[in-house]
């Protein structure tokens, strides 16, 4: 590509929606300059979570970051969340314009 | 007919979900019927207080708040000792028991007033008192009173959670506005109240329909508690309320209130409080089987109960 | 006025539509709208039914299912030699057109009532009724009874889809509580049924407003299909109507329902069972040329027969 | 009380939106509202104009929308000369308090039938030819009228805008249909609409909550100018109200109309039309001061002033 | 990176919301242990699907699984549903935590 | 890979819902075949977009695109929007079925 892009992480967390407000925080003081949430509902490890009623919805957290806050936030919530509540996260290369805005 | 006419619309959602219908109730108007119940209970309980001294019902409330919290705490070594669940799984399940649930209440409201037995109207001031106790005494249960427990978080999302906000907020709206000032939200908050009920009873169904594996995977004890012990808590707040003095109808919602679990407040405060609890159990006991059966069983016991224990007393 | 004030608000959905406005019901807003349509409706059909013999309508409703059949049998092959389409295109059609549009039939009821002229409340049953048959034979005409068929997924799909299963549901409801049991419930399904049809109608509006695209790239023969294929079976519902000795207002009803398209249960169904089939085809025809004439015109012809062959009858 | 029960449901959600609570009201639900409440001022308008000639009420309507146009041309010098505000940000904001708040509007003739104040059932037509030029001269204010201007779709973002579209579309059918046509439909969009009012407000009480950073970043001048635009666009509307001869409850609801701010209609479009202009200005401005100062406190000023003005030209 | 980061597939699969439940069963044969669904409207071949009502609305089903399985699902769904279904798909390479969940 | 699998990119667009229109007829008039969207929250640059009402809602539009016509987009979008609206962009490479298709 002949234009100014910038390789960055995409870091995508899903998770239960209970958690949202928890998860932000934990984003914020980890550094991330944003997000992007959907409603999401799914089936995994700890079984179907069809977003029939709050309890059972989730959410799809998108973050682009630079690969050391990637590692800082995976590490986060690996620690803090990943024993006891429903969660997945994967990460992927991407190019984004205007990479000093990550 | 021996039940309320809306629990149909439970069983017809129960049915579909088992049948595994395409029928789905979206999840925004679960969230939207809930906002509605909630609010509409909290309004008629302000505009009830509105007719009371608050001063004169403290003591009454003082009680009902007291005997409630045997609950959780009768709840807890049965599940730890005689079901073998761990502390953290007994002390969330114990919450969930000591909380309330409004719908639960609702229907035995409607069930009443289809039979026209008459109940204080004061009864939904008890309800959003008994909604949270329940739940610190849950935390404490699961963590003891150390240091590592987040006290702000649990309680902000107790008191900040939204079914509180909203029997608190409609309560006051309620109390505030006075019966005069309410009057032309009645058409909404009373005279929909019954169909709201059972639209969101439909969905309740289907939900419970999803909750009944969960209830399978736990075994037998879990399912056996979660009508044992709605039926010791019935006795105690049919007692409670009739020793109070509460009316034969007064004294039977107590009954409920004491025997209905928590599935909307209790819920999402365990998960945070106590994130080491599974949910499948707690939910899968309180909707998949103390909710169903307090609506098909338990509502007419606890007339049963409240109208014998008032005949001793008099 | 000439037709049924709800229609207006179908017709400003249709302008919005074509304005390219950024009017948007929600979906979930049009979900929740026809659930409560097809509950509402149910129970309505139930409540009458709590006041009929069940068995005295067998004959009755065993002539009604017959002769609606015919519709699809009569649609299949003039969409294949007439009309040229695929096999499973020409059976898809024939299946929605077969099957019935449960708004189309709360609006002509509106208009009935709007007029003051009586129709048999019973009529309810007959669209429940009339709602699958269609489908079954639609799949059946456009695979044989061969093996490759999934019918239990085909039927799965029809009879445990939403619309039976709010339909039936609500039937069984109305029927078991009866007109008191009911009652308290009537603030939500009777009073507001008008109005939320209105709102549907608008969101119909729009949903049609997308639709005419596709009907242009179909063709004028699919066209003028969905304008004389309910006009034919709207003689013929009338005419069996009358003859079953329903009053002019039941047979009109009886001529809307045979004369209406599916556009909620045959969709679903016609899309698991017949996927080759081309959906903008059967919609387009069904929803954006059918449900609007029925609307406009229809509904006044369909009176306007059913008078007719009540003179003759008579 | 002095001020309408409704406005509890704001104050309800403003303190849940600040004390962080997980209530939530789903967006779904706020669209769904705002359309209901909407067609619903449309249709009583509509009913309303039914019993007028129209043709009388063009002078009158005429007076109106002049005078009103002057509110955007004296707010644009304020800010721009001195708030200091860039050129696109003043005409933006300048738009915002010409176009009317369709909510504040119920409210107030809410507040004034809660005290059995009577007020001329056509305001809602002039609420509807209020809506659109503001947002017109905003554009200009912004651009002048040179050619880059994409006039065709800012137009087209006004009137084929979801308000205007269903303030319009209802207007339409109130007049066609006339009372005896639109009866039906009562019970769901007059006997409901105080209490959808009420959910409503609850919503903006939560919307409002999280407007509050934006103001405070804006300064103080702003927030200074939300309270002492609708003041003066208060005394304008009142004033033009009892020249034109309207009761004391018309120019009240002329005076709300004028002193309250836009935040459906005008966002939309500004946003479009003028890109460069910060939306979280305007819309701070309006719905996190004008919008609860006129609930709280404007509405009764617009009263006095509207009694005061009715006295002396008497 | 120095996590135990491991690589695995990101399946997207773009479909009407009919196919829902068909879907489902189909990836759970086919051994995907778990996956996550966000509602979704579009435009493609098959002209727009608006999600104005149920029958034109799409679902957005994202599959964490190994490539094996993620060839198998592809091929399955290729076979099955892309005659005569609006669907699309598309496949990523991303990394897991604990890639044995997957 | 032994599937006739190939290249393609896929431009993701986060943007405040009210974009939706023009954002659409961009994509048209510069060839994208197709466009999956869905609806989103978010917290950026210009503050947090919560979805509460529509005017602080976000939209998350997908496009799978040859280069070019990727490339033709992000040309467009930065030019056109990146001023005056709320709007991220990313990109990255997937592998698709039936690459004639896009
Ligand atoms: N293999 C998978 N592929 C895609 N999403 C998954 C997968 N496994 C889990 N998820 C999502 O992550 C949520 C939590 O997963 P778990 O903690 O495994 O229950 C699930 O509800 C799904 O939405
Ligand atoms: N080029 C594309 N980029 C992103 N999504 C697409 C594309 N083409 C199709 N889709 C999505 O896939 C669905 C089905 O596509 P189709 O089978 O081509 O009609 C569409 O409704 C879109 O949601
Ligand atoms: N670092 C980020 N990661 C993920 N999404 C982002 C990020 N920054 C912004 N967004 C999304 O893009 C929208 C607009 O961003 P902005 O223009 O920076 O306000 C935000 O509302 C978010 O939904
Ligand atoms: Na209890
Ligand atoms: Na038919
Ligand atoms: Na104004």
């Amino acid at each position: 590509m002949n234009m100014p892009h910038a390789a960055c992480k995409l870091l995508t967390v899903i998770c239960e929606a209970g958690l949202e407000n928890d998860l932000l925080r934990d984003l914020e003081r980890l550094g991330a300059t944003g997000y992007t949430i959907t409603d999401a509902r799914g089936r995994g490890a700890r079984g179907v979570r069809n977003a029939a009623w709050s309890e059972s919805a989730n959410i799809r957290v998108e973050v682009l970051c630079s690969e050391p806050t990637a590692e800082a936030i995976v590490q986060r919530l690996k620690q803090r969340y990943y024993a006891n509540y429903a969660m997945v996260l994967f990460m992927a290369d991407v190019a984004v314009l205007r990479v000093e805005k990550f | 007919m021996p039940f309320e006419p809306v629990i149909l619309f439970f069983l017809l959602g129960l049915v579909a979900g088992i049948a595994r219908s395409d029928l789905k109730i979206p999840g925004v108007l679960y969230e939207s019927l809930s906002i509605f119940l909630l609010l509409a209970i909290g309004l008629k309980g302000g505009v009830e207080l509105a007719r009371h001294s608050v001063v004169a019902l403290l003591p009454q409330a003082a009680m009902v708040v007291l005997t409630a919290a045997l609950i959780p705490l009768l709840a807890f070594p049965l599940l730890r000792r005689l079901g073998g669940f761990a502390r953290a799984d007994a002390a969330s399940i114990a919450a969930h028991y000591g909380s309330v649930s409004v719908v639960t209440f609702a229907v035995a409201a409607a069930w009443l007033a289809g039979r026209g037995i008459e109940a204080e109207g004061h009864l939904i001031v008890f309800l959003v008192l008994l909604e949270f106790p329940a739940l610190v005494i849950g935390v404490l249960l699961a963590r003891g009173i150390g240091a590592d427990t987040p006290w702000g978080r649990v309680l902000h999302e107790v008191f900040a959670g939204k079914s509180i906000v909203l029997l608190v907020g409609g309560l006051v709206i309620g109390w505030v506005a006075g019966p005069e000032g309410i009057q032309p939200l009645d058409r909404l908050f009373i005279d929909l109240f019954k169909g709201m009920l059972a639209f969101f009873l439909l969905e309740m169904g289907l939900v419970a329909a999803g909750r009944l594996g969960d209830l399978r995977r736990a075994g037998p004890f879990l399912a056996g508690f979660a009508i044992a012990m709605p039926l010791a808590a019935g006795v105690l707040g049919t007692l409670t309320g009739t020793l109070l003095g509460l009316s034969v109808g007064g004294a039977t919602l107590l009954g409920t209130l004491y025997a209905s679990a928590s599935y909307i407040a209790a819920p999402a405060a365990m998960r945070i409080a106590v994130p080491e609890a599974n949910p499948a159990l707690s939910i899968g006991a309180s909707l998949g089987v103390t909710f169903p059966f307090n609506l098909l069983a338990g509502i007419p016991v606890y007339h049963w109960l409240a109208g014998t224990f008032n005949g001793w007393l008099k």
